[in-house]
This record gives C-alpha cells, structure tokens and sequence, in this order.
C-alpha cells in the first residue's frame, strides 16, 4: 500500500527499511517527517487534532502518489498520515522515496509534501494557551505546491 | 437512488473541519430543480439561509470543493447523486 | 557529534529519533540515505569498498555542516558515513536535518548530500563482473555542488 | 620539525585511492628548495619522475588537492610542515 492513514503512530525506520527491503536497484532515499511544533505563530501548542474527509483522503493521497511517480525518475513512494489527536513532538506525517539517484529522489519527496499540503483534505486544530483554533492555510504553502 | 425526473439534482453535501463546526451539521440531503446546476448554485442556495451560512461562504472567504472525492473549481457540473464536499483550505502534513 | 565515520552499519530510524528528541521546536525533518545498488554503469556489483582520508574525514564533514546551518534556518543536522567494504542494499551515507519547517530542512538536507559528494574525501571502488574500478566523478556531481 | 633554513620548505605527502595505488604508495616526505612553493610546484617535482608519476599528474588529469586537511587550488603557497594530499574527484555518499 503506497498510502496509510491511521491514528497509531508509525516507526519512520522501520517504514524505509520495508520500503527499500528487495530492490537492489535503490541507490537514494529521502524521507521527510513532519512533526507536531511547541509553538505555532507564536502560540504555545498544547495539542493537535487532525481531521480528515474519509473517503476522499486515500484517494486524494494515492493520485499524489502516481503524479510524483510520474513526474520523476524514481523506484517506490510511500506516505503514512497520522489522524486524531497528538501531542507536541509527535510525528504528523512520513513520506518516503527510493529512487537510483538522489536529485530525483529529493525532488519527489518535496513535490509529494508540497501536493498533500494543498490538496490532501486533512485540517488541524490546536488546543494550547490561546484555547482553541483551527490552524491557517500558509500563502506559502500554495506557493511551494506552485512550483511544480 | 436516482431520481426520475431530469430537472431535479439531488446532492450529498458533506461539511468539514471549521465548516462542520460552524454549520453544527456534518452534512446534509440537498435537492436543487435545475438542468446542470454547478458547484458555485449550491453554494448560492446555502448562502441564502442567511447567518453563519451566508457568513462562512461569503464572497472572498477562502473555501475548497470536492465532487465524488475529487477537487473541483466552483463552476463544476453537478449530476444527480454526486457527494459535495465543502471545507476550508487543507492544513495536513 | 554532528558527523560521524564509521565501518559498522547505522540505523536511521534511531537515528532520526535521536536528533530530534528533547527538540519541540521541530516540526520537519528531511532525512537522506544513500545505498549501494547492485549496477552502476551498466555493470553488475558484487561489493563497494569506501576509502577515506583519516583526519581529513570529519573536519571536512563538520564544515559541511556548519555551512548548511549558517545558510538554513534548520535547527540541526547530522551526517553519518560507512567507510569499508560493503555490499547491493548497504547503507552508505545518512544525513538528517530538523528544523521548524519542511522548505529549509530539503534544502540543507539536499545541501549537505551536494556538498558531501564533492568536498568530503571518500572514494569509492567497486568490485564486480567488470573486475575491479574506481568509481568516476560524475560531472552532475559538481553541477548540483554549483547550484547552492 | 621545522627547518632553520628558510629557503627549505618539508612537506609531507599523503597519496589516495586510485593514486596511492598508481604510485604503489601511501605518501613520502619531500622538500622544495623554494621560498615560497605552490601545489603546482610539487605537482612540477613529481611529474618530473617520468612513468606512472607524470601519466596520473599530467595536464588534464582531473586532480585535488588538501593542504593540512583542507581541499585548495593548486596556485596554493606551502609553508614548511605542510601536509598535502593528492586525491582524485571524491566519490563518496
């Protein structure tokens, strides 16, 4: 499955080492792990809840996937997004990309997390000093996705 | 589930995140008596209840759409039975 | 320690774990790993040997990531690097990077991987169906070096 | 290890991977009867031995070179004491 979407947390070790087990043709590997921050505009982050259109999710994920396969020269991607509440520290999301070489291996990574920052229907909420809110979509966000 | 008569649309509207919150509704059966209504005719027809509906889907307030799970603009052709999915712009990841 | 050399094998999910332990301000981590395939050139391989300039190693390494740092807004990096021999699907290089946010940590992490490849002293030599050979410096080697 | 006499400059050579190999060794001491010598001056003084010397170091040849541990071009000045090493492109990662 190139795409997960659970509330248990994920071992990123783990996950690459499965990813690139059996194909000796992988020479790179980029991961990224995003990670719930202590402070968020400025604000002290008690917890983070996500939330996520069931449904949609997977299948929104699974195009991201095939478009990033498509676009680059690479060997295999995962993505394994976290749902429900977490707390400070704790991981969000993990993509995962093994490719023969390196550029296209970092390219497809970030290609992968710019698309899921904009099109993957996840939202956060944060519960901290400032009580309660729904986090904010960043314009740079929509500027990184842009790039592609 | 589909309706017999051609000039009437029934929808699945689906709320999320900050909208769900603020419509207190997760979603809702909605029915519009038009040929080819679009995204942006469902979204007229929630506006005009007035409140926090008109308030939430006001010109200018950043809202995304999916039919059938998919993105779509605002000027996307609705067919009878599609699932309309109305929420705030993703923060994931 | 920043940078590390060594013949035994590393793993990256502990790795990873570490860097970012105890560090709430973290919110992306971009991780690296390169892996011996078993072609390269068209040719088979049957093991890799790295070879290094013991002394040389680690100052080289340490400014690396001491330029990555000063010219991102990361919070930390780490590379670690397999001297030895080595075969298909080892590990060689790891480089990890956690910062507040997913830009700045790809790029320093692909910074450290473009720098390490033309400015860390490590050769690599390859044993296989084509007898014995040093690997070549690949001229999109200095090329991505030359983008940052 | 420093010499009185200023005209003489000692440095240790250090040879790697496919060149301490094409020279069947590691590194050897030499020392420039020079002021105030450059890489290219060693590079001169061993090209000068003929054979596989002149072939790995000829003109062209893609060559580094580290002076006390840190990668320099070769219009570098040495100063006695100097450690220089002599590699080909690095390869590693």
């Amino acid at each position: 499955m190139p795409v997960r979407v659970q509330t248990e947390d994920f071992d990123a070790g783990r996950e690459i080492a499965r990813l690139r087990a059996e194909d000796r043709g992988v020479g790179a590997v980029a991961a990224f792990i995003g990670t719930v921050r202590d402070v968020n505009a400025g604000a002290g982050v008690d917890t983070m809840t996500l939330e996520h259109y069931p449904g949609m999710t997977e299948s929104a994920l699974e195009d991201i996937v095939a478009e990033a396969k498509r676009h680059f020269a690479v060997r295999d991607v995962l993505v394994v997004h976290r749902v429900g509440t977490l707390g400070p520290g704790d991981q969000i999301v993990l993509v995962v990309v093994t490719g023969a070489h390196r550029g296209a291996a970092f390219d497809a990574c970030e290609f992968t997390m710019d698309r899921l920052k904009t099109r993957a229907p996840f939202w956060k909420k944060e519960r901290g000093e400032h009580g309660e809110r729904w986090v904010e979509a960043r314009a740079s966000d929509d500027e990184a996705a842009a790039r592609w | 589930m589909r309706d017999s008569t051609d000039s009437v649309v029934r929808l699945r509207l689906v709320y999320l995140a900050r909208l769900r919150e603020a419509f207190s509704s997760a979603g809702e059966a909605l029915s519009l008596a038009d040929e080819a209504p679009t995204v942006a005719d469902v979204v007229a027809s929630l506006r005009a209840r007035g409140n926090v509906w008109a308030a939430e889907l006001a010109p200018g307030r950043a809202v995304r759409f999916a039919v059938n799970h998919r993105l779509v603009r605002v000027d996307h052709t609705l067919a009878d039975g599609d699932e309309v999915a109305i929420f705030p712009p993703v923060t994931g990841g």
